[in-house]
């Protein structure tokens, strides 16, 4: 069996795997780059948001249920970044991050009371879900849209973002939130809208994710949710091409581990290559460099 | 009478260049034992940069400081700086020293910040404290068990001391960050005497105090300078403070070196003097 | 507004008063050590189930004459090893006589010092691991262990299957799977096989690298005992990938979210279970608990769910009704019930359950030789018997 | 400095009125009583959040990598002292594992540190050049790392691999655990009021500041990160010893979280605040909310919401109230030297004043 030929279907998954994490990887990189907080409920929203859908799925068709559940997950991320961050806008860093933390204690703790802990079958959503043969590998065909829409987006959001006035804020926000503050830009509307693009993909995200790994449970987004904000870091807190390339490497080196027979490290194996890549580029592959004044 | 004097300090051809911008441009300057030198010159003419260099707060892209004869800081440009770099003498300086700024202020040279640096949750007491530890001798667990107390008594002596020379021996248990700012600066002094310096620098003491204040400021740097025979490098914006206490100054604009000399040569400098009628640019200090 | 807050933390104080448990004179209160919450939890609802049903048609004794009702109060030890010991503690003092459980072995093992301690006796309903009665001189089994289920697994995949290499895959950190492997492999290469062993870490949700792994290792057979969680996720994605090797499981996997994952495939799925609802020479027991166990479920809606939404009977429900009624009858041989008179009872309990005679060895572990092998039909979402397996130990 | 020994006298004083109230206590109840477990539980994840405190609270380093340095004391202290006789049955997949001696308690519980300890040294000698939140995700990496290793089974004669170790020697009173915590505090306060603690504080204040004063930033953070770790490994042992039986498993990033809440509600830069806070942390998790766990009947009316898993939603709500209600912590970075009330409010809760 040839080398690619041996390799290529985890190659093949871990492109998939990569292009998840990376739509909720930019919900992390977006929110930090604004508020420097690392958004720990960012993980749990993306698994709401696949409870959302089989609830809702069990009750409506899914022409309705789908949009439903985008606009219920953006929602609830525009809602909890009012209820839980804007209270703590000038409280010390530490305590909005607690405040993440708890939210995600919270959002896990709440699912798990409302299913009683048992796994849900996600709904299968035609023709993504069903099968199809790429050269040595059989995979659903949402493997392969993933990628492709995670590029996509990525590319559509860059546009938002040179060149929108909103677009433009947040970069100023990004950049210097004190200054953008006295140049009159509405914070929290930057703010907001960064949460909404954020849960918005974090929604896409977990529908492709989902139709992918039919069950979802309380806590089956906090890997991916880790895996995700490792990828940010990776690519650069703060850049979202950044995080979307960060995240493809994981995606497929954590795959190629595996196929090496070295499953047992390819967690191990994803934040080593993290830490080695910090300590080279302390800031990321592409954070931009701080000089700190004095 | 100037020759005999030792040489405290030694910049030559520092430059510092982030990026595309030359903070410092192949600044080349020295201080004798005793002296008080000002380097002065308008906002964002690298002043606090060439600071920077010479206490190991950056690493300058090229030249050399020395500290009474030894190295303490040598570069010259590399990698991707070798195609940028603007100043000159790129290959003059091959060896490479640095030292971080502990390591500088351990050989005896203290600083105070242009932008106040106090230790917010603790008192002006607590403030000087810390800079006494410099001298310490006691390890993690001789300190924590207390068996230093000897030392420990005679850094808590030393640091009111410092305290009483600055005159905050009263507000000793005030929240540093409480104190009007004036005394904030003199605090910032003490803690850098408690480090006991042979040069001190001094980033802008005076700004932000009104005439009274700085007149009383320049008598006491000379107080203190004397005191403890203290060589001390200044930078300063009022230029009377400067022409009072200095006995020779350094002018420089854009980071180059424009004129250096006694106080009244380099105000008769014409190139001074458009220096600071130009227009003041916003490139950061 | 702070102060309402700390108001709040006081009145807590006061609360647990309401939360104890006393244990009123003339009652024996049985604790039910199980989880319902974290991976397990669709099992351990399951094992609860069988437990409450018991209960609901036992739930008084005659001891001397005097009537002494039987009540069961259940805490949820998420089966963790973490969380386990507090969740004891709070059986322990709300004064259970003796303990029920739990799904999922490690909890037991790490709850067992505490129940000793405090000298309550447990009953473990579903707990293979045999360190759960090794070395715990007041834990009883009433299930069989993973080492005889990984000794007849092998075989069956050896002989029946008619397979040389397997494929071995359980979660790292995991005990449960873990031994189960052990067990599997130990036996699975006496016979003569060969077996390639992966492990995937928690929060693992792609599993197409190591399905592709026993692909290329040319396995005949994925052993892959883990919790339905994964098992789902991992079945799943053997169906799109139209994976033509089979799995075989533990008893784990005898849950209805099983049949749900390979429904309409043509994926084959193997496992151990320690009863069989269908069995056509069940005892009178086994099949008056089938019809009792069903009609009950369909009783109560909330009952349903918590049993996976259908009427399938898992076994460690019955396995949870046994527990319960083994504990019966050791308090019937008792004069007063208590903890200590039950743990004196419990070794010599011979009782006819509806898995099998229970009697206990010197271990505490039930002489229980026969395991049901099923396989899941993706068609009609049931079991289906396969053969019954016995090994001599 | 003559007032400075007054309070310190006064807390040893409480030190010792504790001790004997928990005695007292001992006697009173019944050791059934959930109070002994939350107590017992409480004063380690004290220890543990103390320790984390020191970290992020006094020195300014923000590491997410308690739970690593936990797993490692815990799992050092139980290979080093299970019964030998116990191990063939506990190692009973590695045919009783590789060690085959046993330590006493207390050896392997300083052993538990310094194994802790020489890890953080290792582990802080590339991370600690990191700044801020890049230093947290790379000490989380690290305790993930750490934690794959000790289940990995090529190690399994050592670490038993993915199976759980016990029966290793345990605490039965609440005495031992209040003890050994006790000492550990007491030296952590000690250490945050010597030079080197202001040092400490120096850096969290201002780094340049602290360097231009002539402090060696590595030093010092690699010196911090290691005590840090050596407290945190003991208190993984206690945790240990506590719990009956350890499993790497469980302690995931989550638990880092648990402690980082704990430090946080308790207030950074505060003892004493990380103490209560754990103690109500605890409290609260395991015991006073329980009762939301189980189905309630009024008389006929069967209380609403009330069945499992709705106790952690009650405590997160709670939790996330509190956060919001107290920025910075409910003590701030005051530590709680009220005397008399400490006495009569908090004394039995092992609350220590550090003057």
């Amino acid at each position: 069996m040839g080398w690619l030929e041996r390799f290529f279907p985890y190659i093949l998954a871990g492109i998939s795997v990569g292009g998840q994490y990376a739509l909720i990887a930019i919900g992390y990189t977006m929110v930090y780059g604004i508020l420097r907080l690392i958004n720990f409920a960012h993980g749990d929203i993306f698994t709401v948001a696949g409870f959302f859908m089989v609830y809702m799925n069990a009750t409506m068709p899914l022409y309705l249920s789908i949009p439903l559940t985008i606009i219920l997950t953006v929602i609830l991320g525009f809602a909890v970044e009012r209820a839980a961050y804007k209270p703590l806008r000038d409280a010390p860093r530490m305590s909005i991050m607690i405040s993440a933390i708890g939210v995600s204690y919270l959002l896990q703790n709440l699912m798990w009371y409302v299913t009683g802990g048992l796994a849900k079958q996600y709904p299968t959503i035609p023709w993504i879900s069903s099968s199809v043969t790429v050269w040595v590998a059989t995979t659903k065909i949402v493997t392969l849209v993933t990628p492709v829409l995670t590029i996509l987006l990525v590319v559509l959001l860059q546009q938002l973002i040179n060149h929108t006035k909103i677009g433009m804020a947040m970069r100023a926000v990004s950049r210097d939130f004190e200054t953008a503050k006295l140049m009159g830009i509405q914070i929290n509307r930057v703010i907001s809208v960064s949460f909404i693009i954020g849960s918005f993909l974090a929604a896409v995200g977990s529908l492709l994710y989902f139709s992918n790994y039919a069950t979802v449970t309380p806590t089956v987004g906090a890997m991916p949710g880790l895996k995700a904000f490792v990828a940010a870091v990776f690519g650069g807190i703060g850049s979202i091409p950044g995080a979307m390339i960060g995240a493809f490497l994981i995606g497929i080196s954590e795959n190629l581990i595996k196929a090496l027979g070295y499953s047992t490290f390819s967690d191990a194996f994803t934040f080593a290559l993290l830490i080695f890549v910090l300590l080279a580029k302390p800031t990321g592959l592409f954070g931009e460099k701080t000089i700190d004044k004095v | 009478m100037m020759a005999e004097r030792e040489r405290m300090l030694e910049l030559t051809d520092i430059t510092m260049q982030f990026g595309g911008v030359v903070a410092v441009n192949n600044l080349s300057m020295h201080i004798d034992r005793g002296e008080i030198v000002a380097l002065i010159g308008p906002n964002g003419a690298g002043k606090t940069t060439a600071f920077n260099c010479v206490t190991g707060v950056y690493k300058p892209t090229n030249g050399q400081v020395r500290y009474r004869g030894g190295l303490i800081v040598s570069n010259h440009p590399t990698g991707k700086m070798k195609n940028m770099y603007a100043g000159v003498n790129a290959d003059k300086y091959q060896e490479v020293v640095e030292h971080t700024p502990d390591k500088i202020t351990k050989l005896g040279v203290a600083r105070t910040f242009q932008n106040i640096r106090l230790f917010k949750t603790q008192t002006a007491f607590e403030n000087v404290l810390i800079a006494t530890h410099l001298h310490r001798t006691s390890n993690p667990f001789t300190a924590t068990f207390r068996l230093n107390f000897r030392e420990e008594r005679r850094m808590r002596e030393l640091a009111l001391e410092m305290l009483s020379v600055v005159g905050l021996a009263d507000v000793r248990d005030e929240l540093a960050t409480s104190l009007p700012y004036g005394k904030q600066r003199r605090l910032e002094i003490a803690r850098a005497l408690a480090t006991k310096p042979q040069l001190l620098l001094l980033d802008e003491p005076a700004a932000g105090m009104n005439p009274q204040e700085t007149d009383d400021l320049g008598q006491f740097i000379v107080e203190i300078k004397n005191q403890f025979d203290l060589t001390v490098f200044l930078i300063e914006h009022h230029m009377d403070l400067v022409m009072d206490i200095s006995d020779r100054i350094y002018v420089i604009d854009f980071g180059k070196l424009i004129a250096h000399g006694l106080p009244q040569e380099v105000q008769d400098n014409p190139d001074v003097i458009t220096a600071y009628l130009g227009v003041e640019d916003d490139e950061p200090a | 507004m702070k102060k309402c807050i700390a108001l709040l933390l006081i009145l807590m104080l006061l609360l647990p008063a309401l939360a104890m448990g006393e244990n009123v004179a003339g009652t024996i209160t049985i604790g039910i050590f199980e989880p319902a919450s974290g991976d397990n939890a669709a099992g351990g609802k399951q094992e609860t189930l069988g437990m409450y049903y018991a209960n609901s048609l036992v739930n008084t004794v005659e001891l001397g004459g005097k009537t002494y009702k039987v009540e069961v109060t259940e805490v949820d030890n998420q089966t963790s090893a973490d969380k386990a010991p507090a969740a004891a503690q709070t059986l322990v003092s709300r004064n259970v006589n003796v303990v029920l459980g739990t799904y999922g072995s490690g909890a037991s093992m790490a709850a067992a010092p505490i129940f000793e301690a405090a000298g309550i006796p447990a009953i473990g309903a579903s707990c293979t691991n045999p360190g759960v009665t090794l070395g715990n001189p007041l834990y009883w089994r009433i299930c069989y262990t993973d080492d005889f289920q990984g000794d007849v697994l092998a075989n069956f995949a050896f002989n029946d299957l008619d397979v040389k290499i397997a494929y071995t895959l359980n979660m790292l950190g995991e005990d449960y799977g873990a031994g189960l492997v052990n067990y599997f492999t130990k036996a699975f290469e006496k016979l003569g096989g060969k077996v390639v062993a992966d492990t995937f870490p928690e929060g693992t949700s792609d599993f197409s690298a190591y399905l592709q792994n026993a692909v290329n290792a040319g396995a005949g057979v994925i052993f892959s005992p883990s919790s339905t969680t994964y098992a789902s996720l991992m079945l799943g994605q053997a169906v799109s990938m139209n994976l033509a090797i089979p799995f075989v499981a533990g008893d784990t996997w005898a849950s209805s979210v099983i049949l749900e994952a390979v429904q309409n495939s043509d994926q084959k799925v193997y496992f151990s279970d320690f009863f069989d609802e269908s069995d056509k020479d069940a005892t009178q027991v086994s099949k008056d608990f089938v019809t009792g166990f069903k009609a009950w479920l369909n009783a109560n809606p909330q009952n349903l769910t918590n049993n996976g939404g259908n009427d399938i009977i898992a076994a460690v429900s019955a396995l949870g009704y046994d527990s319960y009624m083994t504990a019966i009858e050791a308090i019937k041989k008792t004069e007063a019930g208590t903890k200590e008179q039950i743990a004196e009872a419990l070794p010599g309990v011979d009782y006819d359950g509806v898995t099998g005679k229970i009697v206990f060895d010197e271990n505490g572990d039930a002489k229980k030789d026969i395991a049901y092998i099923k396989i899941a039909d993706t068609k009609t979402l049931n079991y289906i018997f396969v053969t019954t397996t016995t090994i001599q130990q | 400095m003559k007032e400075n020994k007054i309070s310190w006298f006064i807390g040893l004083v409480l030190l010792a009125l504790m001790f004997v109230g928990l005695y007292a206590l001992e006697k009173a109840l019944p050791p059934s009583t959930m109070l002994f477990t939350i107590l017992k539980k409480g004063v380690i994840y004290a220890l543990i959040a103390v320790s984390m405190n020191l970290l992020n609270g006094f020195t300014g380093l923000f590491s997410l990598g308690q739970a690593g340095f936990m797993v490692i004391g815990a799992y050092t202290y139980a290979i080093l002292t299970i019964p030998v006789n116990m191990r063939a049955m506990i190692y009973q997949y590695y045919d009783g594992g590789v060690v085959q001696f046993a330590l006493p308690a207390i050896v392997g519980l300083l052993c538990a540190g310094l194994v802790a300890a020489f890890f953080a040294f290792l582990v802080g000698l590339p991370v600690l050049r990191l700044k801020s939140d890049y230093l947290a995700i790379a000490t989380l990496g690290f305790a993930e790392i750490i934690r794959a290793f000790i289940q990995y089974e090529g190690l399994g004669p050592l670490t038993n691999g993915s199976n759980l170790l016990r029966r290793f020697p345990s605490f039965t009173g609440i005495l031992y655990p209040f003890a050994a915590v006790a000492i550990c505090v007491a030296v952590i306060v000690l250490l945050i009021h010597s030079t080197y603690g202001r040092a400490l504080k120096a850096i969290r204040d201002d780094e340049t500041a602290a360097e231009a004063m002539g402090i060696n930033l590595f030093f010092h953070k690699q010196f911090s990160f290691v005590t840090s770790s050596f407290f945190a490994g003991i208190g993984g042992a206690l945790l240990a010893m506590y719990q009956g039986s350890i499993q790497a498993a469980t302690f995931k990033s989550a638990m880092t979280y648990e402690i980082l809440l704990i430090v946080v509600i308790g207030g950074m830069g505060s003892i004493t605040g990380s103490i209560i806070a754990s103690f109500l942390f605890v409290a609260s998790s395991e015991w006073w909310l329980r009762f939301l766990d189980n189905e309630m009947f009024i008389g006929a009316f069967k209380m609403p919401l009330l069945r499992s898993g709705f106790r952690m939603v009650v405590f997160s709500v709670i939790i996330m109230a509190v956060v919001l209600l107290y920025r910075r912590g409910i003590m701030g970075d005051k530590e709680f030297n009220l005397r008399r009330i400490t006495q009569h409010l908090t004394g039995k809760k092992g609350v220590r004043h550090d003057g």
